[in-house]
Formats: structure tokens, sequence, C-alpha cells
């Protein structure tokens, strides 16, 4: 069944329109892409999810729960965990006290500090920055940012993750361990919703993929049927990557 | 330097308490009435460091707080003859309630706006305190004098202003270990991503306020009482903010210990002032504040941490320049 | 974490020892002692600067004179005095701490009182615990000296007193006033002076037809004056600051709002009045605390004399701040005089019964150590300069009703 | 006593009705002509405000800077103190440049309260230097022309005041226009708007900081001379600006000049008329109440853009 679902979601901005009544549904358990270019609304659709930026028209429902109005910490509170695209860390903290913050203000409010410390090793252990948990924000990689950013979403156990190019600006090999580590999250039933621009990637885990273009959806399906997807070829992945993506997916 | 364990800082932070809780007794006047404004300052300078150092809202008119307790004691003790300690816990839940209302509003401004609301709000007071009757208007109002001499009164002021000083500081170590420091920090540093995270700012930065107004008034409160005189020209002045900010800075801000040692180096350094060059205080006051900033923008702690080289001094700047 | 704590710890050590430095230096002060030392914190810098150090003044030119004939005689014979002075800057707080630091650390044998009442309210509170006379020489807001106070005497008489005489020399001029309008600063300053004279006036028969208080810091008197303008006072008592007196005045002059007597508190009697106002400050009044032209006669000076050896030693006349501070060291060294030591309760005993005349006026206190035999004097500007005109002189007499602005 | 001449104040317009309007008409301009004075101050505040994002406490004391310099010529040269208007732009602006150059854009990155601790102590330095210069006595010119007026239907407008209201409009019109037409203005604005995009531009932040101090300094130069014709000043008046410079900048929008010029007349209407109506007492609290509530309520200013976050 559906846990979260957008009806003909909208939002202007003063007189341009970033999103336009687009529809969407993702299924509990799976792994949902968004993908489209640039300017194509994908992060404002996130911002609109956990009640940034208030929604113009439409509706978003998660697990049944209107989100219309909600302020974002009442969103995260009901299970919607978020990375930035633009790394959001907390300059002047520690790794393990950024981390730390959402465990103890994310969905489950953990209220015995030493208790979330315990988990947090964890969490940072798990996305590989266990050594790093004492450094400042300043003297980690862009890498270690993301990761960072992954693992203050995952502390704050979120039955929805909503994951803003994790693997932007990110080295091929990089990319493969952020692939495994939400793989493996997901594995655990957290549903997730990735926007990448790294095809490769968002193709490989993704079950299903949403495309926007100026703010429409103009796809919505497996990735097999985005990459053969006239519309989609024309506009956003070009023939040359369509080619190379059937024989890859003919091939399984 | 060497490290000692937690315990071997307890100790020395111990004795030092003792020694300072014994001084009066051995001191003179002069040194208790110096020691005891200092440890005023300290708890300005730690209350300060709650909103701002902590909480990130540079609430550089905090001291309406100040003159606010001041009148509060001074009002109930000389017009409806409360005792000091029951008009004090009033001034103090009386500013912190009155932090509570104002900030409701004025904390919806971020940055250089809640700077200027806030010093607004120091001007508004001064205003309404100079127009009631009730305060003595703009001619001020008298407190009664501390029944029982010299001593005693430099005595219970100084071990006043002490307690609050402790007070303030082991509040301070409270949150910077607690749920609330975490978020006072997360909301300083990013209040949205804070906010993604789970975090309403509101009742956080309202309660942040509300403590920092606690303690300010408290010292206010007790000023008021040590003057016996006081007048709205007086209690409300942007100039012991800015005092306030500049121990924080230098001390560092959001540290626990950090405003208190600003605080001491302050007050000992203008002191000094003083004795030496009389119509220079003003020039050197200012040139203190603008190589402070220049030179140790993230205090003389941030300083010892970089070690004390010339390069090092350079690179504090290399960090602001542009 | 540790790091941050060690650097903490390390910065209360640098602290810790600027203590001990200090503790040190202020030894090696108090340890010369032979003279009689006397301790002063006035206002050098701050917002009273200007008055501070004219009082300031007054106090060295004291000290020389006293030295250059020997000093103060002590039980039979002479000591010479030194002055330690402190920058007070004008804030009640320091005035506080440095006074308890001439007393405690300094070891002064005396005190001279700081400049203005807001400040000798704090410093005296401090005198009395140490059981030290103050003499203010400039503060008599009668608040002050409401206190109970037994260490604490006035040069002055009280401010409620300041401008009585101006409505008591106006109800006797042609044609008589009927109506007065009160423009007054709201500060310790300037209110008790025009309550003062608004009780006085309303006695005399005299009718308030408006009444108002401006915040400090008022920069636009346009307001008022159009009301006031509307209303037609004969007589006009402004109080407040010089600038205040400076811009009232000016936007009187430009809104053409005219009555038969001008008056402010002090200001007209300030120094820079002539300089800053020219010919718009003519036919002002103010209240001074002294006045060369006055015919006192006393110890050591009349009036005039005192007048004429200021001049030799500063080539101008003294400025009643500074006769304050200088007739204050006569009064300390007098009482000192008949006490015949230094025991600080004695000095009190002495200006308890005091009673004399000097060239600054008379001296007798009562109880709460007001200066009952003190009274002001009043100058009205009178062709770019100050004269005095109360008390009454031969030859010279209020000029009234003014001349509206525009007849100038 | 506020109640009895509250009452007094308010009552006597009652009263008498062609009074009443005589009245209303003559606190109009007086509004008028403070405000033009208000906005100008106000905008040399608020450009390096909105453009810098610098709080500069240190504002007042420059704004008497100025006025010394006027009066110290006009003093040795015995010259009208109008005419010596240029050269307290000129040493101001020098002055203001050096101040940026050498000063602040050391720490220009530092953040609001280091920026804000730097102008504080700037402005204690400036005070006392002034104080050793000039003593704390009270300055002030007295041209011939001094408190001389024109009226008009029963209203009294002073020359002087309309001198000063007349100049404080030209440079802020030039000022608007410098922004708007000239290449340096546009570039000055970029900075505003986007200092690293401007900077990719070519364009030399450093260098279009000390210029927007400086002229905000120079601006302020100006209004000493304009101020000292008013009113005597001392090395402490500076700090009597404040609140207005701050309301100003506020009211009329982050670095709005237009704003600005309409901010700082509505105060000077504000003002006058809250002497009307509440009596003088309650001017102060009126402006402060003002202030407080545009702050909050209407966060976009008079005509700026909106300054939550």
């Amino acid at each position: 069944m559906s846990i979260l679902e957008g009806k003909r979601v909208t939002k202007n901005f003063g007189g341009l329109t970033a999103v336009s009544e687009v529809d969407f549904e993702i299924i509990e358990g799976e792994i949902f892409g968004l993908i489209g270019p640039n300017g194509s609304g994908k992060t404002t659709l996130l911002n609109l999810i956990n009640g940034i930026f208030p929604i113009t028209d439409g509706e978003i429902h998660f697990g049944g729960q209107r989100l219309n109005g909600l302020r974002p910490h009442q969103i995260t509170h009901l299970g919607i965990g978020r990375t930035f695209q633009i790394v959001r860390a907390f300059e002047g903290m520690t790794v393990k006290e950024n981390a730390l913050v959402g465990s103890l203000f994310g969905t489950k409010k953990e209220k015995n500090i030493s208790k979330a410390m315990k988990e947090v090793e964890e969490v940072l252990d798990f996305v590989g920055l266990g050594a790093k948990r004492h450094y400042k924000i300043s003297e980690i990689t862009i890498a270690d940012r993301k990761r960072l950013e992954l693992a203050r979403a995952l502390v704050m156990n979120p039955k929805l993750l909503l994951l803003d190019e994790v693997m932007a600006g990110l080295n091929p090999r990089e990319i493969e361990g952020l692939m495994e580590i939400i793989l493996t999250v997901n594995r655990k039933g957290i549903t997730v919703l990735v926007i990448e621009h790294v095809m490769k990637a968002v193709m490989g885990i993704s079950q299903r993929i949403m495309v926007l273009h100026h703010g429409r959806r103009i796809a919505l399906g497996s990735p097999k049927e985005i990459a053969e997807n006239e519309e989609v070829i024309k506009s956003y992945l070009g023939e040359k990557f369509a080619r190379r993506e059937r024989t890859f997916l003919k091939r399984g | 330097m060497v490290n000692l364990g937690r315990k071997g800082w307890l100790l020395i932070g111990g004795g030092l308490c003792i020694f300072l809780f014994l001084a009066p007794f051995v001191l003179r006047g002069y040194w208790i009435r110096l020691l005891t404004n200092m440890f005023m300052f300290a708890v300005l300078a730690e209350s300060v460091n709650i909103i701002a150092g902590y909480c990130g809202y540079l609430a550089l008119g905090n001291m309406f707080f100040f003159g606010l307790g001041a009148y509060t004691v001074a009002v109930l003790m000389t017009k409806f003859s409360f005792s000091f300690f029951s008009a004090l816990l009033i001034a103090g839940l009386g500013a912190s309630l009155f932090s509570v209302i104002v900030g409701l509003p004025v904390l919806r401004l971020k940055g250089q706006y809640f700077l200027m609301g806030t010093v607004g709000l120091l001007e508004l007071l001064r205003e309404i305190t100079t127009n009631i009757s009730l305060t003595g208007g703009g001619q001020g109002i008298t407190l009664p004098i501390f029944p029982g001499g010299a001593a005693a009164a430099n005595h219970f002021f100084y071990h006043f202003m002490f307690g609050l000083m402790l007070i303030s500081i082991a509040c301070t170590f409270y949150i910077s270990k607690s749920r609330l420091g975490y978020a006072f920090r997360a909301i300083k540093f990013d209040e949205d991503a804070a906010s993604v995270m789970g975090i309403n700012p509101t009742p956080y930065k309202t309660a942040a306020w509300a403590i920092s107004a606690f303690f300010t008034s408290l010292a206010g409160a007790g000023y008021a009482y040590w003057m016996s005189y006081i007048d709205p020209g007086e209690v409300y002045q942007i100039m012991p903010s800015v005092k306030m900010y500049l121990m924080m800075v230098l001390g560092g801000a959001g540290t626990v210990l950090g405003p208190i040692a600003g605080a001491f180096f302050i007050e000992f350094i203008s002191e000094l002032v003083w004795g030496k060059f009389l119509e220079l205080h003003l020039l050197i006051l200012g040139l203190v504040l603008v190589f402070v900033v220049i030179f140790t923008p993230k205090g003389f702690i941030d300083l010892f941490q970089r070690g004390l080289t010339p390069s090092k001094l350079l690179s504090g700047i290399k960090a602001n320049r542009i | 974490m540790k790091k941050g704590k060690v650097c903490v710890w390390s910065s209360w050590g640098v602290i810790l020892i600027c203590g001990l430095v200090l503790v040190i230096s202020s030894e090696l002060v108090s340890a010369q002692e032979a003279k009689i030392q006397i301790g002063a914190a006035v206002s050098m810098t701050g917002r009273l600067a200007k008055e501070g150090n004219l009082v300031k003044k007054g106090y060295e030119t004291w000290a020389e004179w006293i030295n250059g004939r020997g000093g103060i005689n002590v039980g039979g014979k002479p000591h010479k005095v030194e002055m330690i002075y402190y920058d007070d800057k004008a804030d009640p707080t320091t005035s506080a701490k440095l006074t308890e630091k001439l007393i405690t650390e300094d070891k002064v044998s005396l005190i001279l009182g700081p400049y203005s009442s807001g400040i000798a309210a704090a410093t005296s509170a401090i005198g009395e615990k140490y059981g030290f006379v103050t003499i203010a020489p400039v503060a008599n807001g009668d608040f002050v000296y409401e206190r109970g106070f037994k260490y604490l005497f006035s040069v002055l008489s009280m401010a409620t007193g300041d401008l009585v005489p101006v409505a008591e020399l106006a109800v006797k001029q042609i044609p008589k006033p009927k109506t007065f309008a009160v423009v007054v600063l709201d500060h310790v300053f300037t209110l008790p002076s025009l309550e003062g004279v608004k009780k006085r006036s309303l006695e005399l028969g005299l009718e308030e037809i408006y009444y108002g208080k401006f915040p400090v810091n008022t920069s636009d008197f346009s307001g008022i004056l159009t009301t006031i303008k509307s209303k037609d006072p004969d007589l006009l008592y402004f109080g407040g600051f010089f600038p205040d007196a400076v811009s009232f005045y000016r936007q009187a002059k430009e809104l053409n709002v005219n009555a038969k007597l001008y008056t402010t508190t002090g200001t007209a009697g300030h120094p820079d009045w002539l300089s800053v106002m020219k010919k718009d400050g003519d036919y002002v009044l103010a209240q001074v605390t002294w006045h060369p032209d006055m015919t006192y006669k006393g110890p050591f000076f009349t009036s005039v004399s005192y007048n004429e050896f200021w001049k030799k030693r500063h080539g101008e006349d003294s400025s009643f701040f500074s006769a304050c501070g200088f007739v204050a060291g006569i009064l300390m060294q007098v009482a000192i005089d008949k006490a015949g030591s230094l025991d600080q309760s004695k000095i009190r005993d002495a200006l308890r019964g005091m009673d004399i005349e000097t060239f600054f006026g008379g001296f007798k206190f009562d109880e709460k150590g007001k200066n009952i035999a003190h009274r002001m004097g009043i100058v009205q500007v009178q062709a770019g300069k100050q004269v005095l005109i109360d008390p009454p002189r031969p030859g010279v007499k209020l000029l009234y009703p003014a001349p509206s602005w525009k007849e100038r | 006593m506020e109640a009895s001449c509250f009452s007094e104040a308010s009552t006597d317009f009652i009263s008498n009705h062609e009074e009443r309007d005589h009245m209303v008409g003559q606190v109009l301009v007086n509004g008028f002509l403070q405000g033009g004075f208000y906005a100008c101050i106000g905008v040399s505040f608020s450009i390096v405000f909105g453009i810098m994002k610098v709080i500069n406490l240190a504002q007042g004391t420059q704004i008497i800077l100025g006025a010394y310099v006027t009066y110290t010529v006009s003093q040795i040269l015995r010259i009208d103190p109008f005419f010596t208007l240029p050269l307290a732009v000129i040493g101001l602006f020098i002055l203001g440049y050096l101040i940026q150059k050498y000063i602040i854009n050391l720490v220009a990155k530092g953040g609001l309260v280091i920026t804000s601790l730097l102008t504080f102590g700037l402005n204690l330095t400036l005070i006392n230097v002034a104080l050793l210069i000039w003593k704390a006595d009270f300055r002030g010119t007295n041209p011939w022309y001094m408190g001389m007026s024109l009226e008009i239907a029963g209203v009294t407008i002073p020359y002087v005041r309309l001198i000063i209201f007349v100049i404080a409009l030209l440079f802020t019109i030039f000022l608007e226009l410098f922004f708007r037409k000239t290449e340096t203005g546009n570039s000055i604005q970029a900075t505003a708007l986007n200092p690293k995009a401007a900077q990719l531009m070519g364009i030399d932040i450093g260098k279009t900081y000390c210029l927007t101090f400086a002229i905000s300094s120079a601006l302020g130069g100006a209004m000493g001379t304009l101020f000292i014709l008013a009113k005597p000043i001392s090395p402490f008046t500076g700090g009597d600006f404040l609140i207005i410079l701050f309301s100003v900048a506020i009211l009329g929008g982050l670095g709005s000049i237009p704003g600005a010029l309409v901010a700082g007349i509505v105060l000077g209407m504000v003002e006058s008329f809250s002497v009307m109506f509440f009596g003088i007492e309650y001017q102060k609290i009126a402006l402060n109440l003002v202030y407080l509530l545009i702050l909050i309520f209407l966060p976009k200013g008079l005509m700026g853009k909106r300054f939550y976050g």
C-alpha cells in the first residue's frame, strides 16, 4: 500500500510555477526515483513534502495523515527524514554531535543522551564515519558530509527517507558505496525517495521512477519503461544514453 | 600545560570557589567592590552567552532586563515595602515572563533585525520608565540603604553576586550537556535544518531568552539595592550590553566558562586603564574592542589552542578579511 | 573538549596573575604617606565632562593656593595637601567604586565630592558607610539629602529654590505678568528647580497655562512651541541640558514665540551659552550658584578678590562650577581648623556647628546637611554679558518685558 | 503630572477650531522639515546596512565629526557654515574609506557580533579623539540668518530648516541616481545582492565596500554640517541618533533609498504629531513603538525587501 501520496501538487513562486499538478504515489518499502533536468522542480517537491515551503494547491498525504500546513518539525516527527542537496550540517559541531541532534529530536525523540550516543555511533559506523566521529565539519570531505547528511536522516529513524542528490560530486567508488548503503537501508524496511542526476545509480537501485520536466510529471514507471519513454529521452536522457540503457537492461 | 583528569579540575575549581568565597573576609573594601562588580558582569556575560553564544540570537539590547529587574526591586521595596528577596524573586520571574511575551513576536526576527529590535526595546523601556510616576520618572528612585554598616553590606553584595555567578555557570553547564544545549546550537548554526531534524525552534528560542532574562534581571535587582539609587538613563544603557558581548567573544562564545573569564579579564583591563590614563580610557577600551575582533574573533581561548605566534594571530585575520 | 577546558583554566591563570600585579601596584601607591591626601572622583569624561572638569579645576586651584599658604592647619601645625583624582566617567557605579578605592586603598584622609546629584547619591552612600565626610560641591537635588545621612554636606541650597527668585522678581514688574508656561526636561537635573519655581509662581497668583515634560535627547521642540505660541504666556520657564536650551530658544525665535521673560536652568549662566547663542541669548535668565559681582565677604577672600585671584592664575573669570569646587576646599579646611584634627566625626561636628560667610555666600547646615544659608544668584544675559540681577545691586535692573524676536 | 499635561495638550485642540487647523498646518510642516533630515542621516546608515550587512554603530559619531569640521573651518576662516559643506564631505569620505579599507574589511566576513563590536569600538575611539581635540565643550554655529523664518498662511517656515531639508533631499536624490545610473553604483548594488556572484563578475568586493562606507560616511559628514546649524554638539552627541538611524533603515526597508526618504518623513510626522496629540513626553515612546511595530508587523519595511532569514 502507499506510504506517501500526492494529489495535483502545485507550487507557485509569485508568477512562475515550480511544480504543477503532480500526482504521485510511493509504495511502502520501495525505492522511488525522482529525476529531471535542473530546475524541473525536484527539490521544490521535496521541500513541499517536508513542509519547508507551504503548498500552493493540491494535497500530500503521509500514511493517511494530511501534511498540508504542518511545520517541518511536525512532519519529521511523523517519520519523514531528509537530506539536503547543499549539505546543511551544523558547522562548529562535531560529526557525532550533528548526528546526535537527529536522534534527540527526530521521530523517536530520544530523551536519554547516553543511549542516543550509542545508536548514533552505530549509525555512524554503518555509513562509514565511525572513525571521524570527533572531527569538526570543516575537517571532513564532501563525500563524508554527504554520508553525514545520510546518517543524520537515519538516526531520526524515519519510515520514509528523502535523499536529495546524495551522490552528486562523488567519485564512482564512493557512489558504489552509497548505493550499497541505500539498498541496505531499504532492506531494513525504510521507504526511500531518491533525487539523482547519476543515472546509473538511480536506474540501478529504484523500483519505480518519476520524471519531472518544467514542474510537470512527464513519466512514471519502472526504469525500463522510463529508459524507453520517448518524451523522457527527448527532453532529458538523450538518445545515446537511452540506447546504452536499453542494451544494459536487455542483458538484465 | 599538564592535563589533570576531571577530578583535578574539579579540585582546582572547588579550591578557587572556596578561596573567592572567603576572600571578602581578608580583602579591603575597594577589592571587594571590584570583585563584586566583576561577578556582576560575569553573570551578565554568561546570560548573554545563553541567548547569543548558544542560541545565536544577538540580543544587543539585553540590558533592558537589567533595568527591568532593577526597577522591579526598587519599586517593590520602596513603594510596597517588600523584603529584598521576595522582590528579587518577582523581578527574576517577571523578567522571564516579559521575555516570553515580547519574545513571541521579536524572536521571529533574525540576525540584524533581532539585534536592532532588542535595542528598540531598550530605548522603549527607558522612555516608559521615565514617564511613569510609580518609578519616580526621570528623577530616579532611591532604595533603602542596606542595614548594618560598611562591612556587612560589602559582604552581602559580594556573596550575592558571587552566588548568582556560580548558579549561572551551573545552569549554563547543565544546558551545554542537555538536549536544550544541542537544540540551541542546532538553531544557532542552521535554523531550517534544525527544524527539518525535528526541532521546533520557537519554544527553544523563547526558553533561551527567558533564562538569559532571568539572570540579567537578578543581576540588575542586586545592582539597584547595592547602588541604593538608580535612574532610567543609568540602568537602561547600551554600553554595558556591548561590554557583555566583548567579554563573551573574548572568552569564547558558546563555552561555559569563556564569558566568565572574559568578564574578569575586561574588568581588570579597564580597572588598570582608569588608574593610569585618565582621559584616554574610552580610546583604549575602543582599541581593545577593535583589536580583539580583528585578531581573536574566536576569543583568546581559541587563540591559546592555536598558539600565540604572530603567524597564528594573522591567520585570525585571514579568516574574516575580504 | 578537554583541550578547551585546559585553555579556559590557563586563561583563569592569566587573570589571577593580572590580579596579583594589580594588588602589588596598588600597595606601592598606598605605601608613601607624608602629607594630607585628599581624594576626588570627578567626571573628566562622559556627558558631564565639561562641568566635572571645571569643578576639578576649582579643586586644583584651591590645593595650589592652600599649599602656597603652607597647607591646612591641623592642630596647630600646617600640612601640605596632595590631591588624588579619578575619572568617574559620569557613571555612578564607577564613582562609587573609585570613592571606595580612595578610602580603602589610597587611604586618603579627606574626600571632596563628585559633580552632580545622581553621582553624589551613589558616593555619599560610600562615605556614609566608612564615616567619611562628603562635601558635595554641585549636588542639590533634595532626594540626595533625604536619606538621613550624617556625613553628607551640600555647598548649595536645594534645587527646589533655584529659580524661586525669578518668580519673585517677575511679579514686581510692570506690566505685571499673569500667566506662565513650564517646559522641562524629565531629568533629576532640571525637574526640582522647575517644580520649585512652578509652586512659587502659583503661590504668587500666576496662572499655569502650559506644562510639558520632554525626554532626554529631544531634538525638535517646534511641536511644543507651536502649542505654547497658541497660548501666549507671559513667563516662559524652561529647564533642560545645554543643547536642549539652545535648540529650544532658537526654535522659539524661528517660530516667533514671544514671552515677557525667558528662563533656563543654569544653561544661560553656562560659559558656552554666549559663544553659541550670540545675541539670540540675550534677555534669558538663569540661576548661578556664584557670580563675580556678588558682594560676599569672608575669610581669605571676598567675592571680588577671589575672582581677581582666579584671573591672575587662569586669565579668565572663575566659572561658578570652579567656585563651588574651590569653596568646598575652603569649607573642608575651615572645618579641620576648627576640629583641630583629621578625625572625620570631629570634622563633621565642626561642619554641623558652622555658621560663616565666605566669598561664595553663607554656610549653615541643617540636620540633613543642606546648606540653608546659601541663596542662588540670578543672571540675565544683557548685551552678550551674564549680568547678576539678584541679589539686587545698584544700577543693575532686569530688562522687562523682553522685546519680541522680531523687534531685536 | 503626566496625566494633567496629557489632558492639557489634547483638550486645547478640541477647544478652538481654526487655531487647531493652523496648528495642524504648522505641525505638518515641522514634521516634514524634520523628516527630511532624518531621511538623509537614515540613508547614510541604511546603505552600509543594506549593502554590507554591517550595523555601523559609529555612524552617529561620524556625523558629529562632520559637524566639527564645519565648526572648526567656519571659526578659522570666518565663513558661512554652509560653505564648509564640501570640506566636511571630502574629509569624512576619506576617513570612511580608510576605516573600511584598513579596519572593517579585516573582519567583513566575521559575522554580526564581530562587525557590531568593531563599529562600537570605532565609535568609542572616535569619541575620545574628538574629546581630545575639541574638549567636552558644546560647540555651535550662529550665522546671521539663524532663527529667521518666512510665514505662509499663519505657518512659519524657518529658513535654516528649509535649507537643511532641501539639501538633505538633494543629497538623497543624487545618491539614488548614483546607484541607478552609474556603473560604480550598479556594481555596488550587484555586490549587495550577491557578493560571490559579483566577485565572479570581476567586481573587487573590498574596493566596493570601501567606496560604500566612504559614501555613507561622507553623507554623514554633510548631515553633520547641517546638524550643527540647528543644535550645538559635544563629542557625546552622536549616540542620540542611534534609534533614528535604526528606525529609518528598518522602516525604509533594507538599503532602499526612496524607502528611507519616505521613512524619514513618516518618522518626522510621528514625532511632531505625537507631541500634538499626547504631549511631548510621549514623543520618544511613540517613535520607539512605531519602530518596533514596523519591525515586527511590516517585515518588508515600506519599500524594501523582506527581512526574516
